[in-house]
């Protein structure tokens, strides 16, 4: 049970930080005051199990992934598990596009859908890179397998790819193009009040939690000299985050109909060969 | 009860912001953008609207339906058209008073649950309403000049044409004297004779009548043969006028299937006469008013950073937009006639501008370091290139968006060189086009180029494509007002 | 938690699925049935695996081919109705009756 | 009890999938459904195979949606609609079945359980499909890459490439 409030409240503090520094306090704020807007014909119910299902993807998502020695969840399949629930928002998101009845949801809906197959198969890989040099889909057995090298370092591409991924599930920066500004905000374009920060939370969660999968997939997990391994965890996450900030700073948005391309004819054939790579040393 | 207080408060302490501006609002909008509150992507994410200046009946009822779609607590400042930058601080002060004042926010709740939308009163023919750019109710009906002529008549027959731009017989005298006559009118631009399909109306909905019909007062969806040959639903979604990162008071009537368009109309005109603020250095040369080219010359490089900054946000770049848009406020902090004063000191507005500003220097250094960023992001490059080209007798907008966006940048960045000009400014209006300000009769000018290029650019684009497009042109409709094109 | 449940739910969901299959028009629905009904194979294939036989693997294979059955027959499916729909504009089984024969 | 929690789940929503007038809550009614089911996978041990489903049956669900909007009109359930033939047909012969079935679960002697599921079922499944179950999985390649080509050449209008 300790674990279960370590990690949630790690995540939490995690979260709340990432949502604070986009100077976003008015608006937690002005989500607990504002009241809920309807559109012309919306579907409610469908609205608010898309909004709901973000942050509990993310949490489920969260539940496998080692604090510190072990996970809350230490499933066999932890990988897998984690791709399961990280797809989740493909329903999540679509559901709060079309719920709304309204044009830019709707687009937003749609294009998070097309990210979606573009970059699906490129993380599949990636993580099966990882489980492969580890010899296991457990995530403490991940970790373990580090103790030598991290991932990251003999797994580059794998690792380039799962930062794109990331950022691609989470909607954010270069890939927030569902929620674009050019689509007044896509599927967050009609949601108010509650909704609007439910929904957003789960979509910081969801970066945060993406931010931290790749402590133990590729970074070494709680590996570190004098800290103990939550607190080398938690650093690494961090490093991640700023990572992820750096490139929303410096990257314009990615539209699909030109990066569907290249993550066919570029990134697929890149991360299929590193997987040939990494076999071929496994073997 | 003290915990909502509590939470209101700081709910307004960065209030996000919706503005409506129509084409002679820009001052007005600069100086709201100039406040530094956020801005406001949708209706149901704004707290505050703004309307600058008068709106004319169209935007009026625009910003209506905005203010009916926005969620309490809320607040709405309507800015005079004369308002000094002081003034609109002081407006927007008290619009987050009023954002925190509990009984006032309860009072209006109350008021707007009463007036909430019924199903069955509206008739809106399009699928989706409720979109962020609302469009009002009345502009699908028969009233409207534009659709009217061409719902009935499926052609160009009924509608208002802009001579000119169809090379139609009539010379310059008679282009003049029309597009000051219909100034007003609904104009637009491309040689489409496609009629607009009104959904429901059953044009092309063979084999589904049974799915067909009115839901609540909401037409379904019509449809029609899509890119790749399929016959699908379309959506008849208005762009604009009220929408974030978008030209003044533009609004594109646009034929959607999925988020790709297929027809576009660009519907402009303005009862009201003004001037572009933009182009009003050059306007007041021309009248015999002393400026100095340094002055104009900061305007210009205003000008081309605002429409950078449009178009990075649009491109999903915030954070260089942001930068686009902080430049354009500093250089524009000297200008006296945008910050007001011209209304309080009479019209020497735009002399001694040129004087030696304080953190000028920085601008250039600023911008250099900006402009050097925007042209080396590959990613930005790989997105717009191949963008809404355009053939090369249209000097200033040809090539496609990026090629746009560089000649900005060289344009702004050269303009900021010659901040320092003390020279006094002659202006030849009727001499050829440059890339901002006011040169040629209403048929060369740049905005007018632009929107007739507009609609040709905007179908087969997707919604993402139409933006960046949109944002790479950015016509100053205020270009296209009758005062304007009689120079 | 015994075989018996299992079955009994792999059987109520074969039995809604295929009604679902024999009275749907929409080719879409129609392939929603036939989803369900592979769904109900897959507790079938799954439960026989737990209970019966979980030395050996067979019953997960069983699973594994079910599934990618399931994303083969929606390809498939969705394939069959653009063409239907470029050729005819209809996307009910009704409407392409005159394929028969 | 948490199996039976999902079973009613998983079968209640399968209802829902041919009751709800709506498209879009009909696809997700069907996504429930076989979310649940592979929640129950989980409690027989089958996690891989549980992760499996729920990962690929989310992304199945999503590309129809995106179909059925496209083909389908009133995808949204604004109007009421029935698209339904031989109703009655139909219920009767899917009661028949199920009948028939439940009859067969009860009355069959189902054989003992012979061993225990092994430590880890994943790597039992791996080993088999690349040993002595081969075979299956070749077939399997093949075939989607026989599905791959017929649904381009089916989907895609004709004379765009040949001719």
């Amino acid at each position: 049970m300790g674990e279960v409030a370590g990690l949630m409240g790690g995540l939490g503090v995690l979260v709340a930080a990432v949502a604070l520094s986009e100077r976003n306090w008015a608006g937690v704020a002005r989500g607990l005051v504002v009241q809920r807007r309807r559109t012309l014909l919306p579907d409610l119910l469908l609205i608010r199990l898309g909004v709901v299902t973000l942050p509990v993807v993310a949490v489920l998502a969260a539940l496998v992934l080692p604090v510190g020695e072990r996970a809350v969840l230490d499933l066999g399949v932890g990988i897998v598990w984690f791709n399961a629930m990280e797809v989740g928002a493909w329903a999540a998101v679509w559901l709060a596009g079309w719920g709304a009845n309204s044009v830019f949801p709707l687009v937003g809906g749609y294009r998070f859908v097309a990210q979606g197959l573009a970059y699906e198969l490129p993380h599949m890989f990636a993580l099966i890179t990882v489980a492969l040099g580890a010899g296991s889909l457990r995530f403490g057995e991940v970790v373990a397998a580090q103790r030598g090298l991290w991932f990251v370092v003999w797994m580059p591409v794998a690792f380039l790819v799962y930062v794109i991924s990331a950022l691609a599930m989470a909607f954010w920066g270069p890939m927030g193009e569902p929620g674009g500004a050019g689509i007044a905000g896509g599927v967050t374009a009609e949601l108010s009040g509650p909704d609007r920060l439910v929904f957003l939370a789960g979509r910081y969660a969801l970066l945060v939690v993406a931010a931290a999968a790749a402590v133990p997939l590729f970074l070494g997990g709680g590996a570190g000299p004098w800290l103990p391994a939550w607190a080398w965890t938690a650093v690494k996450t961090v490093a991640v985050l700023a990572l992820f900030a750096g490139i929303g700073r410096r990257v314009p948005a990615v539209r699909m109909d030109r990066f569907m391309t290249f993550a066919w004819m570029v990134l697929i054939p890149l991360s299929l060969l590193q997987l040939l790579v990494v076999g071929i040393v496994v073997m | 009860m003290g915990l909502r207080g509590w939470l209101l408060r700081h709910a307004a302490s960065r209030p996000p912001v919706l503005v409506v501006a129509g084409p002679y609002g820009t001052r007005l909008r600069l100086l709201v953008e100039a406040c530094g509150w956020p801005q406001a992507r949708s209706p149901a994410a704004a707290a505050v609207l703004v309307s600058c200046g008068p709106l004319g009946d169209r935007l009026a009822s625009a910003a209506d339906n905005v203010w009916n779609d926005m969620p309490g607590p809320r607040a709405r400042v309507s800015l005079p058209a004369d308002a000094t930058a002081a003034q609109v601080r002081a407006a927007l002060e008290q619009a987050r008073e009023s954002l925190a004042d509990e009984t006032a926010q309860l009072r209006d709740a109350a008021e707007h649950l009463t007036t909430a939308w019924h199903p069955g009163e509206a008739a809106d023919p399009t699928m989706s309403c409720a979109t962020p750019s609302e469009p009002p109710a009345d502009e699908h009906e028969p009233s409207d000049e534009h659709l009217g002529g061409h719902g009935s008549s499926g052609g160009h027959a009924a509608s208002h044409e802009h001579p000119g731009g169809h090379g139609s017989s009539g010379g310059r005298a008679a282009s003049h004297e029309h597009s000051g006559g219909h100034g007003a009118s609904h104009e637009h631009s491309g040689g489409h004779g496609a009629s607009h399909e009104h959904s429901g109306g059953g044009g092309a909905s063979g084999g589904h009548e049974g799915h067909m019909g009115v839901v609540g007062g909401v037409a379904m969806a019509g449809r029609g043969p899509d890119r790749d040959g399929l016959m699908l639903d379309q959506l008849h979604v208005p762009l604009g006028p009220v929408m974030a990162d978008w030209p003044d008071g533009l609004v594109v009537e646009t034929v959607m299937q999925g988020d790709v368009i297929q027809r576009a109309v660009v519907v402009t005109g303005h009862p009201e006469a003004g001037r572009s603020f933009w182009d009003e250095p050059w306007l007041a040369a021309a009248e015999g008013e002393p400026v100095t080219r340094g002055a104009a010359e900061r305007r210009r490089a205003a000008a081309h950073l605002d429409s950078l900054g449009r178009l990075l946000a649009v491109a999903g770049w915030p954070d260089a937009a942001r930068t686009a848009r902080h430049l354009r406020d500093r250089l524009l902090q000297s200008d006296r006639l945008l910050q007001g004063d011209r209304l309080l000191q009479g019209d020497r507005l735009l002399q001694g501008e040129d004087r030696l500003v304080r953190g000028d220097e920085d601008v250039v250094a600023d911008y250099a370091r900006f402009a050097r960023r925007v042209r080396r992001s590959r990613v930005l490059a790989w997105m717009l290139r191949g963008l809404g080209q355009v053939d090369r007798d249209h000097a200033f907008l040809a090539g496609d968006v990026l090629d746009r966006v560089h000649r900005r940048l060289e344009a702004a960045g050269d303009a900021i060189g010659r901040l320092q000009d003390h020279a006094p400014l002659t202006v030849d209006l009727g001499a050829g086009g440059e890339d901002r300000g006011p040169w040629g009769d209403g048929r060369d000018k740049w905005s007018r180029v632009a929107v007739d290029l507009l609609p040709g650019l905007l179908e087969g684009a997707e919604l993402a494509e139409a933006r960046l497009i949109v944002a790479s042109l950015d016509p100053d409709l205020a270009q296209l007002s009758p005062e304007a094109a009689h120079g | 938690m015994t075989l018996e449940g299992f079955l009994l739910l792999a059987a109520a969901l074969f039995a809604i699925g295929l009604y679902g299959a024999l009275s749907q028009q929409s080719i879409v629905m129609l392939m929603m049935g036939l989803e369900l009904m592979i769904n109900g194979l897959i507790v079938a294939g799954g439960a026989f695996w737990y209970f019966v036989a979980p030395q050996t693997a067979d019953g997960q294979v069983l699973v594994l081919v079910a599934v990618t059955v399931m994303a083969l027959e929606m390809a498939m499916g969705f394939a069959v109705t653009t063409a239907i729909f470029r050729a005819r504009d209809v996307d009910t089984t009704d409407g392409a009756e005159d394929l028969k024969g | 009890m948490a199996f039976w929690i999902l079973a009613v789940l998983a079968v209640a929503s399968g209802i829902a999938v041919f009751v709800v007038d709506s498209m879009a809550r009909a696809t997700f009614a069907l996504l429930a459904s076989l979310i649940a089911v592979g929640a129950t996978f989980l409690l027989i041990d089958l996690h891989y195979l549980g992760a499996l489903i729920i990962l690929m049956m989310i992304m199945e669900m999503l590309v129809m949606a995106v179909f059925m909007i496209m083909f389908m009109m009133n995808p949204a359930g604004l109007m009421p609609m029935s698209m339904l033939h031989n109703k009655t047909g139909a219920a009767v012969i899917s009661a028949a079945v199920f009948a028939l079935l439940v009859a067969g679960i009860f009355l069959t002697d189902w054989p003992d359980r012979k061993g225990a599921p092994p430590p880890d079922p994943t790597e039992a499944l791996g080993m088999s499909i690349m040993g002595p179950k081969m075979l299956v999985m070749m077939v399997i390649g093949v075939a989607i890459l026989a599905t791959m080509i017929s649904t381009v050449v089916l989907a895609t209008r004709r004379g765009r490439y040949d001719a």
